[in-house]
């Protein structure tokens, strides 16, 4: 590590200190408002990107972008997630060991209900989102869980995005405070800078989506989740929303939280929220 | 081949010399049904020339020139260089092969395409590119190479980690 | 002018014991710093990348006794580990700033 | 196990648009695993596609084609409920085929 980063370390920490002591809008107690949170963050990013049909903004970079929506609807033609889907399908419907499958886990089947994931458990107190559902259904079935970031959970959470695909977004928040406080958790941690390189999720995905970094369009924070999981270039794989958590933090230089994390689940749980009425466009292909 | 000095030294040279132009003609000769059944062979010479002007010797046994009946269609920007979509379509016609060449990759060969008469000039992949560099497609057409070039500019994404 | 020279060298001399080359002690001293302040910062779920990475090179270095070099990478790690703690315990109301109200 | 091809044969009027997605990882060799060693080329070479017993369109391809390839193009001289076979082989000798009817 060259002595230049302790320098910038010097600096960022004094400047980190004087920010936090200067910073005017610190208010006492907020009052948790989710559905006004919700308002406006939508209006945000309607009238930054007043060209950008609503229901476009679930598209991502190829909603901020024309040359790489072409590129991109070039590959929706024979999508290359096509694979995980039909393996998906066919893994939903094989039976585990006990005969049971994990349509006997789920509302409705399991069809259609992506979009009111993730929900807020009143009897556990927390998040539980569809990757999470997921795997209790297996252990409750004496099966193993699957890893989080790999491609078994993928293909399941892919085929469940499809058969709600085109759904509004419908995520529900019951009047308990532990639900406002798993949201208000999740607001936190999407804002909170981290990482050496001190960035919020907001510093790329609020603050300059449409803009380039590097080869990549930042896609904006609006219905970022409605097409998950995605298939991306650069892994050459599929990607459940587990796996662009936490590379997304290594990119920051953040050393990632466990799988399914408090954190992650109220980060997802508010960034669902947010994109009520957003339809569901997973299982998504992205750069 | 040795010079022997024999008692008609000339009429044997004149007589060597005859025989390796007939050789070298029929070099020719057997070379041109091989190349064309090295049509239906895997060209594995051509895939492994570096350069992209060896690879289209290797493949057609001779040079293109550009044409701007050959539309060669590549993104800008790369969204990323393992899956780049390249396609190409001309109004040329008796079409029998297209060809795709990434000029700075490992090997400047990507893919050939056999387009037997009664299907259309019209093909699109998608193909790894190492770096930006020069994509190009080449069509031979009714025995000539016709070739159109677009640059591609490739990096990594993400701020990096 | 021979005199000053001389001072200058006398005085050089008596700093160059104080810059003699880090021994296991300094390594060991060093490194359980830097391992307390990752320790924390872990505590806090605010661990930087750089930090492991840092910490571990100091103690590839520490075990195959380049201990200049250990120090100076467990200095370096330590001063990371403060970084991300300073900046977890900041955000804890700066990220306000940035919400979208 | 399902076929590795995926193929979607339309025909409007004479001519027959045909799209196909391969699952294969087209490894190049120039790519290292994750504990640094290179993972061996593994790639399809030649793809065929064949129509009332004729070749109608023939792919060599190398390493530098992308995982899952993908590939479309189109010819004359077929109808509506024709077959048509794909077949491709790798340089691994592996090979798959399969028969779609055009739509």
């Amino acid at each position: 590590m060259k002595a230049g980063s302790s320098l910038l370390l010097g600096s960022l920490s004094a400047a980190l200190v004087a920010f936090a002591l200067t910073s005017p809008r610190v208010v006492a107690a907020d009052k948790v408002d989710p559905a006004a949170d919700a308002k406006a963050f939508q209006n945000f990013f309607f009238q930054k990107f007043p060209n950008v049909k609503h229901e476009d903004f679930v598209n991502g970079p190829y909603s901020m972008n024309e040359d790489m929506k072409r590129q991109w609807q070039e590959k929706e033609e024979f999508p290359p997630y096509e694979f995980a889907l039909d393996a998906g399908k066919e893994m939903f419907s094989t039976p585990f060991k006990n005969g049971k499958t994990y349509a006997d886990c789920f509302p409705n089947g399991g069809i259609g209900i992506r979009q009111n994931y993730p929900y807020f458990d009143t009897k556990e107190g927390k998040v539980v989102t569809l990757e999470l559902a997921l795997n209790r259904c297996r252990e409750a079935n004496g099966e193993a869980p699957y890893s989080y970031v790999k491609d078994e959970m993928a293909s399941l959470t892919a085929y469940m995005a499809f058969t709600s695909r085109g759904k509004p977004m419908d995520i529900k928040i019951p009047d308990d405070p532990r639900a406002f406080e798993a949201f208000e958790n999740g607001k936190r941690y999407f804002y909170t800078r981290r990482g050496q390189l001190n960035f919020s999720c907001a510093s790329c995905h609020v603050q300059s989506p449409g803009q380039r970094i590097r080869a990549e369009i930042l896609a904006p924070a609006l219905g970022i989740l409605n097409a998950m999981p995605i298939y991306r270039s650069e892994w050459s794989g599929m990607g459940t929303t587990t796996r662009r958590l936490m590379t997304c933090n290594s990119q920051t230089r953040a050393v990632p939280l466990e799988p399914q994390a408090d954190e992650y689940r109220d980060v997802e749980y508010f960034l669902s929220y947010v994109a009520n009425g957003l339809p569901i466009s997973g299982p998504g292909a992205r750069p | 081949m040795t010079t022997h000095i024999g008692p008609h030294p000339t009429r044997r040279l004149i007589l060597q010399g005859a025989v390796t132009v007939a050789l070298i003609g029929l070099g020719n000769l057997p070379f041109a049904p091989a190349r064309a059944a090295a049509n239906d062979k895997y060209p594995e010479e051509a895939f492994k020339q570096k350069s992209e002007a060896d690879a289209i010797k290797a493949l057609y046994g001779k040079t293109a020139e550009p044409s701007d009946k050959v539309k060669l269609d590549a993104p800008e920007i790369a969204e990323n260089g393992a899956v780049v979509p390249v396609s190409v379509t001309t109004t040329l016609d008796k079409v029998t092969s297209i060809s795709f060449f990434v000029a700075e990759n490992p090997n400047a060969l990507a893919a050939s395409y056999k387009i037997p008469d009664g299907t259309m000039p019209v093909v699109a992949n998608r193909l790894k590119m190492a770096k930006t560099t020069n994509v190009v497609a080449i069509v031979e057409a009714d025995g000539k190479l016709f070739s159109a070039t677009k640059e591609v500019k490739v990096t990594v994404g993400g701020c990096g980690g | 002018m021979k005199r000053s020279l001389a001072l200058v060298m006398l005085l050089a001399s008596s700093f160059a014991p104080a810059a003699r080359a880090a021994n296991e002690a300094d390594y060991k001293v060093a490194y359980a710093a830097a391992e307390a302040a990752s320790k924390e910062a872990a505590g806090m779920r605010n661990q930087w990348t750089t930090t492991l990475s840092t910490l571990a090179a100091a103690k590839k270095a520490g075990d195959g006794g380049d201990f200049d070099r250990a120090v100076t990478a467990a200095k370096e790690a330590e001063a990371l580990a403060k970084g991300s703690i300073v900046q977890a315990t900041s955000e804890k109301n700066a990220w306000k700033a940035m919400e979208i109200r | 196990m399902a076929s590795s091809i995926r193929v979607r044969a339309i025909a409007n009027g004479d001519i027959t648009e045909v799209q196909a997605l391969i699952q294969h990882p087209m490894d190049s060799g120039f790519v290292k695993d994750a504990k640094g060693g290179l993972i061996p080329p593994h790639f399809i070479q030649e793809l065929k596609f064949a129509c009332n017993g004729k070749e109608v369109f023939v792919a060599d391809w190398g390493p530098a084609v992308s995982k899952d390839p993908y590939i479309k193009f189109s010819f004359k001289g077929a109808k509506k409920g024709d077959d048509l076979k794909i077949s491709w082989t790798d340089n691994k000798g592996a090979s798959d085929e399969t028969t779609a009817k055009i739509a």
